[in-house]
């Protein structure tokens, strides 16, 4: 089943600069069970994207396009609808779990008001429960009273992980997951979204900037690069056989793969190159991709790529 | 998070257009922060009115006519009314604000660079200098400041000049208190410290780095205290321990009028509305030049 | 935990120490000598020489200087501050007397103000930049701009000359209390709005803030309990400090409503320059600031888990 | 070049407790001349204090410090100029290095100010003369920190340590602040420049992959301790610890094999 669509999305701020299109006619979905991952750098938007579908923006933000959530258009719900649906049906994983955790909230508190509220449990079945899931997200049971800045950096991604897993929605969205922790906690993190994944058939929506990260998540991956979707296809499709030059220069870059650099840096979002927004750092750039910007061409049934390279 | 990708998308934009028109981009955003806008306006008013007094009354403010006593707002030709001593309220007024506004202003600039310097010695020596002139800080907090400047006053007797010592003697603390932090905190950044692997030597460090960026933000708090220093210094004048007859200024005029206030209302409420707006020009103004500067500045003094 | 109690009560002792060396060569440096000025007052004549040393001798105001000082410590930590130059009565005698009235108008001021401020402040917070939010603001403005003395008399004009409601002066039944202490509660009601509100804003922009609204958490909860509850610990700072405004607002209305508390004494003695119940005065005001620091902090720990866990 | 005998740096945990906290523990290494060197290591394993000390931000408790033959450690020639010159560090945040209330000119200009006694004209030439080196032009030096991206800025701040010409180069994280594609513009841009001007380069990373590339030694750091130290193919296709082990099983590569790692 179709969990979540998004038909030509676009997400835009007014800022004293002018507008910023952060998402820009973006297409995507997600199915049961599945694993998407975003992956983009600084400003390619894939926050922005993620904050969408809780519809967590700041209020100077305008939408259009579609997206839906099973049936719903969450584009177009109210600030009511939202506060049932986050939480039970869509949870987050935040980033920067230090400032993301209530300093005066103890972990296990948060989670018993999360349960409480969506539950509709009592103090004691919902405190016991909280218990429970901190613990089996690997929390030491004699820390589940701490406070965020008591415990660990690993052990706090786990305690915000254990949030979102409160109430057992269908979909996780983890917004840079992994961000800021050691490789051999990293490692954890990993694993342990994966056993969430695998063995409580969830979908997660994962952002990150990673690539080592995403293609151990990744059922599917979207390459994004200012606000649009510049390549998605199957973890294979996109690891073994990559066909955008940016998603090729990004593997490339990769320091295992021996650092060899994209030339210049990533466009401006309100000054925004003609034509693809890719084409002044493209090696195979042609006048065409000066001039407009490339539909979405079928590689194959899942791999879809935003190049002219592809049609010709 | 959500703002910081907002913003972060928003601050290149913005930039890029900051280079090119600087100068009318800080037009715009001055004028587009209303309050500041007309906050500014009136304070220029008030500030030429009070400078060029003259221009607005002919009347001299400290001439005793017992003919013209305790006249009401209107009578006899006079547009305020007059005192017990037959003054005329309105150019008193007038010329009470210059000692108002320029006593409170005098107190706010040697304030500001007394704390500036003591703040940033302390905060960037650290150690035991930073130790002693902290602990003094702590001690003398322990006064509320109009009961200390009572103190002094007390003490040494009442006149404008002790008065003006009594507003320093608590007042450079809270300029102290800020550099200090500010220095503490921009002595952990990367900048400076690049700036000693570079070789930078420690004074010139002070001098190039530190107070160049700490000034602002003592400007912004300086500016947001006039208003306070109008206060205490009219309360003090008031309890009769301040500025002295026959110098005109508005706290020691409603002390004067304190005896009239159930026959002779006006005598209290003209110069206490004129405390009152021009505080309250300040206050509004204060805020505006905050909430104009930088976030950082924001951040940092609150209310 | 322990070791801050001990901290603060050193700090504390310091303050004593400081400020009753401080309030005593005072004496030694001021211009002019007391016993002078006092005893032409009480004989309407020019005082002889010896009428002047052994008022002196009578009243410690003369001998060596460091025997005096440590007569002078011991005396001020007991709390005995030896008689009034101008009235022979113990200082201490009439200090008690006086202090009741005064905290009367201090404490019922802080017990209105503290809740109306703590309501409008997160109610403005939570309203951003709507009407209530602006109206609040500018009220808050004006009111730190009334100068106090004014107010009262501005109050005088209008319900006892005007409206002959409420007695100007006087002191005893409840009809004299309002006066007074509206005076004192506009200004402590505006700054602590203030504060309040910038307070709760900034908590407001906090990450933690979005994991709530993420946990679809009610709009009320995430106020109280994310938002309320970490700008307590700034909030109860700042009633610390400015019980020490109150105490100096106190002084000003007293004068003005003729309220028989210690800062119309204070006042009184500074114009008859009377030494013993200025000095009294300064011990007794550090004394006061010494104690509600020390509440101020053990609350505080209280309040902020993250002083309370800090280990070592 | 560079000799690090035996150095250990202890850090009081707190105001009130006398404790001593052991950030760096018996420490010993050495750089040739023209070599790089990394350090790799976890967070809070006192990678950033050895390189601190090395450029005398801090002094080490025990142990010296040799540059050249010399010891630096309580040196008097430590405070010289001439000394500050030959040792030079960028740091982790790019947009942290510069004063954010001045423009990059005069940031670039400050090191020329400090050292030398140039005209206005030979400095600017000479400063010209770097940003070509780094792939940047002379339009960059009237703008703000905040108008530039991180990948301009770290390239602004190679140049302003390259310019006063040291001896060795501390690199404390130099690019993870970047993204993954002008990470590998800065780091094969700072590989060229060492090659072309045969610098001496101490990297200080968390990163294996970009420690192999870069370095042709490297040391496992963990908890203040070198816990192995070699050449960098040697030690990732032949690692002896079990930390360094670890280290590298960690690792998540942009490949299919990821998904083995982390299967469960």
């Amino acid at each position: 089943m179709r969990l979540i669509e998004g038909r030509n999305l676009k997400v835009y701020f007014d800022s004293d600069a002018g507008k910023v299109h952060a998402v820009d006619n973006v297409n995507f979905h997600i199915d049961e069970g599945e694993n998407l991952v975003f992956i983009g750098e600084t400003g390619s938007g894939k926050t922005v994207l993620g904050m969408t579908i809780m519809r967590l923006l700041p209020t100077n933000v305008y939408y259009e396009g579609e997206l839906y959530f099973k049936d719903k258009n969450l584009i177009k719900a109210t600030e009511k609808e939202m506060e049932g649906l986050r939480g039970r049906e869509l949870a987050i994983i935040m980033q920067n779990p230090l400032t993301a955790l209530n300093p005066c909230m103890s972990i296990k508190k948060h989670l018993v008001q999360v349960l409480q509220k969506h539950k509709g449990m009592d103090k004691k079945s919902a405190s016991d429960r909280a218990a429970e899931i901190l613990v089996e997200t690997g929390i030491p049971e004699d820390q589940i009273d701490y406070y965020a800045h008591q415990l660990s950096g690993g052990l706090r991604q786990r305690a915000l992980i254990a949030l979102g897993l409160a109430c057992d929605s269908e979909i996780l969205i983890a917004d840079e997951p992994t961000k800021g922790l050691d490789v051999t906690v990293q490692l954890q993190v990993v694993k342990l979204l994966r056993k969430i994944s695998d063995n409580k058939k969830k979908a997660m929506f994962i952002i990150t900037h990673d690539l080592g990260v995403a293609a151990a998540l990744a059922d599917r991956i979207a390459i994004m690069y200012c606000g649009r979707i510049l390549e998605s296809g199957t973890v294979k499709e996109i690891f073994e056989s990559p066909f955008h030059p940016y998603t090729k220069g990004l593997i490339a870059a990769h320091p295992s793969r021996g650092l060899n650099p994209i030339q210049g840096y990533s466009a401006s979002l309100v000054n925004l190159p003609e034509g693809c927004v890719f084409c002044p750092r493209c090696d195979h750039a042609t006048a065409k991709c000066r001039e407009s910007e490339p539909e979405e061409f079928d590689l194959t049934e899942t791999h879809k790529v935003r190049c002219y390279l592809a049609g010709s | 998070m959500i703002a910081q990708t907002a913003n972060g998308n928003g601050s290149v934009s913005a930039s890029t257009v900051y280079s090119e028109k600087k100068v009318s981009t800080w037009w715009r955003k001055f004028t587009k922060n209303k309050l500041l806008f007309i906050s500014s306006i009136f304070c220029a008013a008030l500030v030429f009115a009070v400078v060029f007094a003259p221009l607005f009354t002919d009347q001299d403010p400290n001439k005793v006519d017992l003919t013209k006593r305790l006249l009401q707002p209107g009578e006899d030709g006079s547009f305020l009314g007059t005192d017990g001593f037959g003054r005329d309220l309105f150019a008193r007024i007038l010329y009470g604000g210059r000692t108002s506004l320029g006593l409170s202003v005098c107190i706010v600039v040697v304030n500001a660079a007394i704390g500036l310097i003591v703040g940033t010695t302390a905060a960037f020596l650290g150690g035991i200098v930073d130790g002693i002139i902290m602990r003094i800080v702590d001690i003398l907090m322990a006064f509320p400041s109009v009961i200390l400047s009572l103190f002094i006053v007390g003490v040494f007797g009442a006149s404008t000049f002790n008065l003006f010592i009594s507003l320093i003697v608590l007042g450079w603390i809270g300029y102290a208190r800020m550099s200090r932090s500010l220095v503490l905190s921009l002595k952990e950044q990367v900048f400076i410290q690049s700036s000693r692997t570079l070789g930078c030597s420690k004074i010139r460090i002070i001098f190039t780095h530190l107070i160049p960026n700490v000034f602002p933000t003592i400007l912004i708090y300086g500016a947001m205290h006039i208003g306070s220093a109008i206060l205490s210094i009219s309360s003090i004048s008031f309890l009769g321990l301040g500025v002295q007859p026959p110098t005109a200024e508005w706290g020691s005029m409603l002390s004067d009028a304190k005896q009239y206030v159930s026959l002779y209302p006006h005598m209290v409420i003209f110069p206490g509305i004129a405390i009152a707006a021009s505080v309250l020009i300040f206050n509004i103004m204060g805020d505006g030049v905050r909430e104009f500067a930088d976030p950082h500045a924001k951040k940092i003094i609150k209310t | 935990m322990k070791k801050l109690i001990i901290r603060r009560l050193l700090i504390g002792l310091l303050i004593m120490v400081v400020a009753s060396l401080l309030s005593f060569t005072v004496l030694y440096v001021a211009p002019g000598n007391p016993a002078e000025s006092i005893l032409r007052e009480r004989t309407g004549a020019d005082p002889s020489y010896q009428d002047i040393s052994l008022f002196m001798s009578n009243n410690n105001l003369d001998g060596n200087l460091f025997s005096k000082i440590a007569q002078w410590l011991v005396m001020a930590f007991r709390f005995d501050f030896g008689e009034s130059l101008y009235t022979g009565e113990p200082v201490m005698a009439e200090f008690i007397r006086r202090l009741w009235a005064t905290l009367q108008l201090t404490l019922i001021s802080m017990g209105i103000s503290t809740p109306l401020a703590i309501i409008i402040g997160v109610a403005a917070a939570a309203k951003k930049n709507k009407i209530f939010d602006h109206v609040s603001r500018i009220l808050s403005l004006i009111g730190l701009s009334i100068p106090d003395f004014w107010l009262g008399l501005f109050l005088m004009i209008i319900f006892s000359r005007t409206l002959k409601w409420l007695p100007a002066f006087g002191y005893g039944s409840a009809a004299n209390y309002i006066m007074p202490i509206i005076t004192l509660c506009v200004a402590q009601i505006a700054s602590l709005t203030r504060i309040v509100r910038a307070t709760m804003l900034e908590k407001l922009s906090e990450d933690y803030i979005v994991t709530a609204r993420g946990n679809g958490l009610k709009k009320k909860m995430i106020l109280m309990k994310f938002a309320f509850r970490n700008s307590l610990g700034p909030i109860v700072t700042y009633l610390g400090a400015s019980f020490g405004h109150l105490l100096a607002g106190a002084v000003v209305v007293e004068t003005v409503f003729s309220w028989p508390g210690v800062g119309a004494f204070l006042v009184d003695a500074v114009y008859s320059r009377d030494y013993p119940v200025i000095q009294g005065f300064v011990m007794i005001i550090a004394l006061f600031y010494v104690v509600i620091n020390l509440v101020t902090d053990i609350l505080y720990v209280y309040i902020d888990p993250r002083i309370r866990f800090e280990k070592g | 070049m560079l000799e690090v005998n035996n150095v250990t740096k202890k850090f009081k945990s707190s105001f009130f407790n006398k404790k001593m906290f052991t950030a760096v523990d018996n420490v010993s290494f050495h750089i040739n001349e023209g070599e790089s060197f990394g350090i790799i290591g976890e967070s809070g394993s006192g990678k950033s204090t050895i390189g601190k000390m090395i450029i005398n931000l801090y002094t080490p408790n025990e142990g010296e410090i040799k540059i050249n033959g010399k010891n630096i450690i309580k040196n008097k020639f430590t405070k010289t100029l001439e000394f500050k010159k030959q040792v030079q560090m960028i740091f982790q945040e790019p947009d942290g290095v510069f004063d954010p209330k001045w423009k990059i000119k005069k940031s670039m200009l400050e090191p020329y100010n400090i050292h030398t006694k140039l005209s206005h004209d030979e400095k600017m030439k000479k400063i010209i003369h770097w940003l070509e080196i780094v792939g940047l032009s002379k339009e960059h030096l009237d703008r703000y920190p905040f108008e530039l991206s991180g990948g301009q800025l770290q390239r602004l701040s190679f140049a302003r340590v390259l310019m006063l010409e040291p001896k060795l180069i501390i690199a404390d994280e130099p690019t993870s602040s970047l993204d993954v594609s002008v990470q590998a513009q800065v780091l094969t841009l700072m590989r060229e420049i060492q090659q072309r001007l045969n610098l001496t380069i101490l990297y200080v990373t968390h990163d294996l992959y970009l420690a192999r590339q870069m370095c042709d030694r490297i040391a496992v750091m963990q908890k203040g301790k070198f816990v192995e130290q070699g050449r960098s193919d040697e030690v990732f296709d032949n690692p002896k610890e079990d930390y360094t082990k670890r280290l590298i099983n960690a690792q998540l590569p942009p490949d299919m094999s990821s998904k083995e790692k982390t299967a469960v």
